[in-house]
């Protein structure tokens, strides 16, 4: 057991612990998180004075239950931060690879989309997106997806550019193989290791986004509970109670961290150079 | 069996917007012709074209210019798997010519699975036979290439290559990034391939002992055309281009007591993107007149051979 | 190289336009402006009014050719809300994001090239691993919450920093660190990985083997060509922080273009929006332009082709 | 003649356990060429790199002696051992495309040595570096002065290391197969040099190759290295008249000479592959593949002389 393999543990621990709970959340969670409660406004954490222990993590200024509110976070945030990487992943790898692979005048136009996309301001247009069309999870996916696939092209371009000088690939064509069988068979595995750590990356820089859009009131609408959110509704009250945006802000960093955990892991399982 | 006519393969020189003009004339013009069961050793120093020329030949690049032909079939005329049966290629180094993500089986078997239309028990038996010709056991079907050793890999190179029974293999400095002592291994191995299976060799080299050994004809390429090619007895016996003599000349043989030779061949270093006018060696030829600045020394082949160079008829000159 | 120049050039060009028109389109995404810009309580007959007034009657190219023709004579329109040229009103908020994001690339790369050669020079020992983790740790802090929590701890708990505002230097070092905070980790992982591989590399074999100095092996011989791909990282870096001023200009209630671009997206000023996504676009490529530029300078192979 | 580097019982190990280097030993007398030879993964780069205390991190090395002039290489600082390097005791690379840093010209890279060496202002340092280009058989050494790596040819860029080697005029000077990247005609060229340098300056040469046809050219003295141990040494006449161990012959028989060796008949080869040799390895590292071995094979071989100047460690050497 080396520095490595404890924290690649704690990595796989944290996201696998936060899925679990993402899961699970009918079953755990300790009350509905939608359910308000006028009466039970701002109740501080159980360790905390006024704190009850019906309410582990207090409540917010509509009174419901904090802890249940994180529990179902964790599920808005881990299926964002999912189906975001899934469309981003499969658009990037595929602009990647055919333009890494025709090179040519096909790599041009690839290597424009990129920059084009790079030049565009993320956030703002993420914003304005949301802002015209209406805020939903639908909307936030879609918006991520389409916006975050440019590392995915990046790394999948430049790596395909190695793997297609190599003489396996020249063999496969001497061999009578198709261009399909080529970019599946003997290409896109070869590049697999590298999409895999940009994965992890994007996924966590998936959440953070869809949390700052949410915090700016244009990601994931309320009530539904979104980290983003919490932080955002909890902002006016930090001054008096600050666990109201160190609880869900909390949560928010120890996901992401686990996923960079288990990023990093990969990469050192994989063998992927940190170039990239 | 393959006939070359007057193949060229330029690069670059592609006028966009302010990119320069700067062709690189990587094969300038070659033509040859080799028998079935021939053995075709083609030698040069890096940049002179000669590991595109066998990718020209193996359907890997297209030709800016020129036919080939295997078989009295246009190669430009050929889909893939028709190429596939005729045509194999064995790279120079073995660590990057298997993908390192397939089982040997599968690599192996990969110009059969190409072709279609095989039954798997078929296909498998065909590559554990391919494998006992090159001589490794059948519990290296299932491993992986970062299993087996440089040599051992080479030989699944080789299976590759002749698993579907080609015509001709292009061999490309196929023992250059091994040990001596396992390049004899394959030099020896591919030797018993050519004669039970008949096969038809295009082995490009630097080694020019290593040629000597294998070839039954041998060209001599500089900057993009053979400047000499003839039987490999006569080439050697009587080298007729003051490249190929100079070539020779540097062939450290491990026999004590000699010098180091002077090839007196200056610092100059060719360039394929600006080939000199006349005879494309003279900048670095000890030999050089005024007059092959000028005129080209391009002949017709005398007798089945090539030797473009002015002074090719004047023995003395040449040994000078 | 002036040729390599003009070629980034050419691309830096069209990219401008492809912007131009994804700004363009992306404001009418929403089907009719009009009823966007009019909101939910207006009647029918305002939103024709609407229409006609800001010319969103004409066919859409129509409508395009004349913003972008505008566009390039440094005519971006007029605010909606502010009722006044956006180009004013972007000049006067564009110093405190510029502020904003030199600050927070300052303090990155005066943090990140340190501690990523240190690194490097200590592959695989305790110092490495624990520089990584903190780099790991800076990259899963969400910015807009450390924004928070820097305000309630520097700010209000301490009271060492104003919490909003930039009338004095010491205003800008709170977003500064937080913007840096989101490209350290990236500057940091270039600069070890770059450091690592050139001190593996021959060209430093064969400097010890001359007897070099250890310093002048690490610094003069390995970082300089281990600092091309920061110099590119450093620019994309500070393009993604002027964008992600939006954010941080919120939290610390700075008016800068960040805050004036959420203001607009949030009350339909959509001038300005296209305005700020053109501007961030335009820095971004002048910004890559200038990275090419100085890896041109430290890198003579780039020079001659 | 006192030897000039004199390594006795040399061993290297890395990390991994592996033992790189078991026990090697030679000697490079003042004027003499010394041929290391061996295929890959011997240890004879090792060996060469731990000479100039250049191996990477985590490579342990120890030997009974290891003495340049009077210098004592075992117990010198890291500092100190700097001060050497590029000094009296300079190194050749095999790979001239790589070997010179590619954001500096020439001229810098060369002048460097003597700034740091000797003291001398940057003019000095051009000056004897224009020399020295002229000296390699350089054109117009100014010009190439003022160029980048990446203007030159490979060919260029090894008679510039070989020139930036001699900046300080060292006394010893170690070659990694400074010809194995370059075309051949390059490397008859560059060997030529390396010969005429050496006769001119009397240098002590350590030249590192796989090539017998090298070896049998250049040395005065060869040790043949295989799995980290020197298996034969001797004067390069002694050794290629009377081969001994199995395997300098076996390597001998591998390479085909134009015009002598058979072309209908398979060449000679080694079966088998090099073992991967762990702590505590006992016996012959050549056994596997020896057509000779016996059971001794298996314990302690002693070196045993063959003849004056030459020996070998194989049972089959009569005790």
């Amino acid at each position: 057991m080396n520095a490595r393999t404890v924290s690649a543990g704690l990595g796989v621990s944290i996201v696998g612990f936060l899925l679990l709970v993402a899961l699970t959340a009918g079953w755990i969670a300790p009350h509905d998180p939608f359910e308000q409660d006028l009466m039970k406004r701002m109740i501080p954490p159980a360790w905390m004075d006024g704190g009850s222990v019906e309410h582990l993590l207090g409540t917010d200024q509509l009174g419901r239950d904090y802890l249940s509110r994180l529990i179902y976070g964790a599920r808005i945030s881990l299926l964002i931060g999912t189906l975001t990487v899934v469309t981003s992943g499969l658009i990037g790898t595929a602009l990647g690879v055919v333009g890494g692979y025709f090179g040519g005048r096909t790599d041009d136009i690839v290597m424009f989309v990129i920059t084009c996309r790079l030049a565009i301001p993320l956030i703002l247009v993420a914003l304005t997106v949301v802002a015209l069309i209406g805020s939903s999870l639908t909307v936030v996916v879609l918006t991520l997806g389409l916006l975050l696939w440019e590392r995915f092209a990046v790394v999948a371009r430049t790596t395909t550019m190695q793997v297609r000088n190599l003489d396996y690939v020249a063999a496969a064509r001497a061999a009578g193989a198709s261009t399909p069988h080529i970019l599946l068979r003997e290409i896109l595995p070869n590049i697999m290791t590298h999409l895999v750590v940009v994965a992890t990356l994007e996924m966590a820089l998936a959440i953070l986004l869809e949390a700052a859009l949410s915090f700016l009131g244009l990601g994931v609408p309320p009530p539904l509970p979104s980290w983003g959110l919490m932080i955002a509704e909890g902002k006016d009250y930090m001054f008096f109670s600050p666990w109201v945006i160190v609880v869900p802000g909390v949560a928010l960093f120890v996901l992401v961290f686990g996923i960079n955990l288990l990023g990093d892991g990969l990469r050192d399982f994989l063998g992927v150079s940190q170039r990239r | 069996m393959i006939e070359v006519r007057d193949v060229y393969r330029h690069f670059g020189g592609r006028t966009g917007l302010f990119s320069a003009d700067r062709v690189v004339r990587a094969v300038d013009g070659i033509s040859f012709s080799l028998a079935k069961g021939g053995v075709l050793g083609i030698v040069g120093e890096s940049g002179c074209g000669k590991s595109t020329l066998g990718r020209l030949i193996l359907g890997l690049l297209p030709t800016t210019s020129g036919d080939i032909r295997v078989e009295g079939q246009s190669l430009a005329d050929l889909d893939r798997r028709e190429r596939a049966r005729l045509i194999q290629p064995i790279f120079q180094d073995p660590y990057s010519s298997l993908n390192p993500r397939q089982r040997i089986r599968d690599i192996v078997g990969l110009p059969l699975a190409a072709q279609g239309a095989m039954p798997a028990a078929k296909q498998r038996a065909e590559v554990m036979d391919m494998l006992a010709r090159v001589g490794l056991s059948a519990e290296m079907a299932e491993r992986y290439p970062a299993q087996l050793s440089g040599g051992q890999r080479q030989r699944v190179a080789i299976a590759r290559a002749l698993v579907l029974r080609p015509r001709i293999v292009v061999c490309d400095e196929p023992t250059s990034a091994l040990d001596v002592s396992v390049q004899a291994q394959i030099l020896n191995l591919l030797a018993d391939l050519r004669r039970e299976l008949g096969l038809t060799y295009i082995f490009i080299s630097h080694n020019l002992a290593v040629v000597e050994h294998v070839a039954t004809e041998v060209a001599v390429m500089y900057l993009g055309r053979f400047v000499e090619q003839a039987a490999s007895d006569d080439l050697f016996r009587e080298p007729r281009h003051p490249y190929t003599r100079a070539l020779l000349a540097s062939v450290l043989t491990a026999e004590p007591g000699i010098a180091i030779p002077d090839v007196g061949l200056g610092d100059i270093y060719p360039d394929p993107a600006n080939i000199p006018s006349g005879c494309r060696f003279h900048p670095r030829c000890p030999i050089a007149a005024d007059r092959c600045r000028i005129e080209s020394p391009i002949r017709p082949p005398k007798n089945g051979r090539i030797a473009e160079c002015l002074f090719a008829s004047d023995p003395v000159r040449i040994q000078s | 190289m002036l040729q390599f120049l003009l070629r980034r050039a050419v691309l830096a060009l069209s990219v401008c336009l492809t912007v131009l028109v994804v700004a363009f389109a992306l404001t009418r995404l929403s089907g009719d402006l009009a009823v966007s810009i009019a909101g939910p309580n207006a009647t029918s007959e305002d939103v024709a009014t609407i229409r006609k007034n800001y010319g969103l009657d004409r066919p859409l190219p129509v409508q395009f050719v004349d913003w972008a023709a505008n566009a390039a004579s440094g005519d971006l329109g007029r605010s909606y809300l502010y009722r006044a040229p956006v180009s004013g009103l972007i000049r006067e908020r564009l110093p405190i994001t510029l502020g904003l994001g030199l600050s927070g690339l300052t303090i990155a790369l005066l943090t990140a090239i340190p501690l990523g050669i240190l690194s490097a020079m200590r592959e695989g020992t305790l110092l490495d691993r624990a520089i990584g983790l903190v780099a790991l740790l800076g990259q899963a802090m969400p910015s807009f919450w450390l924004g928070l929590i820097l305000v309630i701890w520097f700010g209000l708990k301490l009271q060492w920093l104003p919490i909003s505002g930039v009338d004095t230097w010491q205003g800008y070092i709170m977003p500064g660190t937080v913007l840096a905070f989101s490209a350290i980790p990236a500057l940091m992982r270039l600069t070890r990985a770059g450091m690592i591989e050139a001190l593996s590399s021959d060209y430093i074999r064969t400097a010890r083997a001359k007897g070099l100095s250890t310093a002048s092996i690490v610094l003069k011989h390995a970082l300089r060509n281990a600092a091309m791909p920061v110099v590119s990282v450093a620019a994309v870096q500070l393009g993604f922080m002027l964008g992600g001023s939006i954010v941080i200009e919120t939290v610390f209630a700075l008016h800068g273009v960040g805050y004036l671009a959420w203001e607009s997206i949030s009350k339909n000023d959509f001038p300005v929006v296209q305005a700020v996504v053109l501007l961030l676009a335009m820095i971004y490529i002048g910004l890559t332009l200038l990275a090419d530029t100085m890896n041109a300078v430290l890198d003579p192979r780039l020079r001659a082709g | 003649m006192k030897p000039v580097l004199e390594i006795e019982n040399l061993r290297v190990g890395f990390a991994d356990g592996t033992a790189a280097v078991r026990g090697v030993s030679l000697k490079v007398a003042r004027g003499e060429t010394h041929c290391l030879v061996g295929e890959s993964g011997c240890g004879k780069s090792v060996t060469a790199l731990s000479t100039m205390n250049l191996l990477a991190r985590g490579a342990r090395r120890s030997a009974d002696v290891m003495r340049f002039h009077d210098y004592d290489l075992t117990s010198l600082s890291d500092r100190d051992m700097a001060r050497l390097r590029g000094d009296k005791i300079a190194m050749i690379f095999q790979e001239p495309m790589t070997s010179l840093n590619p954001a500096y010209t020439i001229g810098s890279q060369m002048a460097e040595v003597l700034e740091r060496h000797r003291r001398v202002s940057r003019a000095k340092g051009l000056e004897r570096a224009a020399d020295l280009l002229g000296r390699v058989g350089i054109t117009a050494p100014g010009m190439r002065l003022a160029q980048y790596p990446h203007q030159l040819s490979g060919g260029l860029r090894q008679r510039v290391m070989i020139a930036m080697a001699l900046m300080c005029e060292p006394e010893l000077l170690i070659a990694d197969e400074p010809t194995t990247a370059l075309d051949v005609t390059v490397q008859a060229q560059i060997l030529r040099l390396l010969q005429e340098l050496q006769r001119e300056l009397g240098l002590a040469l350590l030249l590192i190759t796989h090539d017998l046809g090298i070896v049998a050219r250049m040395a005065q003295r060869v040790s043949v290295m295989y799995a980290g141990q020197v298996v034969e040494s001797g004067s390069a006449e002694a050794l290629f008249r009377a081969p001994t161990h199995p395997y300098t012959r076996g390597l001998l028989a591998c390479v085909p000479i134009p015009g002598k060796t058979p072309r209908d008949q398979p060449l000679g080869s080694i079966p088998g592959v090099v073992p991967r040799i762990g702590p505590g390895f006992v016996g012959c590292a050549f056994r596997d593949r020896c057509a000779h071995a016996e059971p001794a094979c298996g314990g302690t071989v002693p070196r045993r002389t063959v003849a004056a100047d030459h020996d070998a460690v194989c049972t089959m050497v009569p005790a």
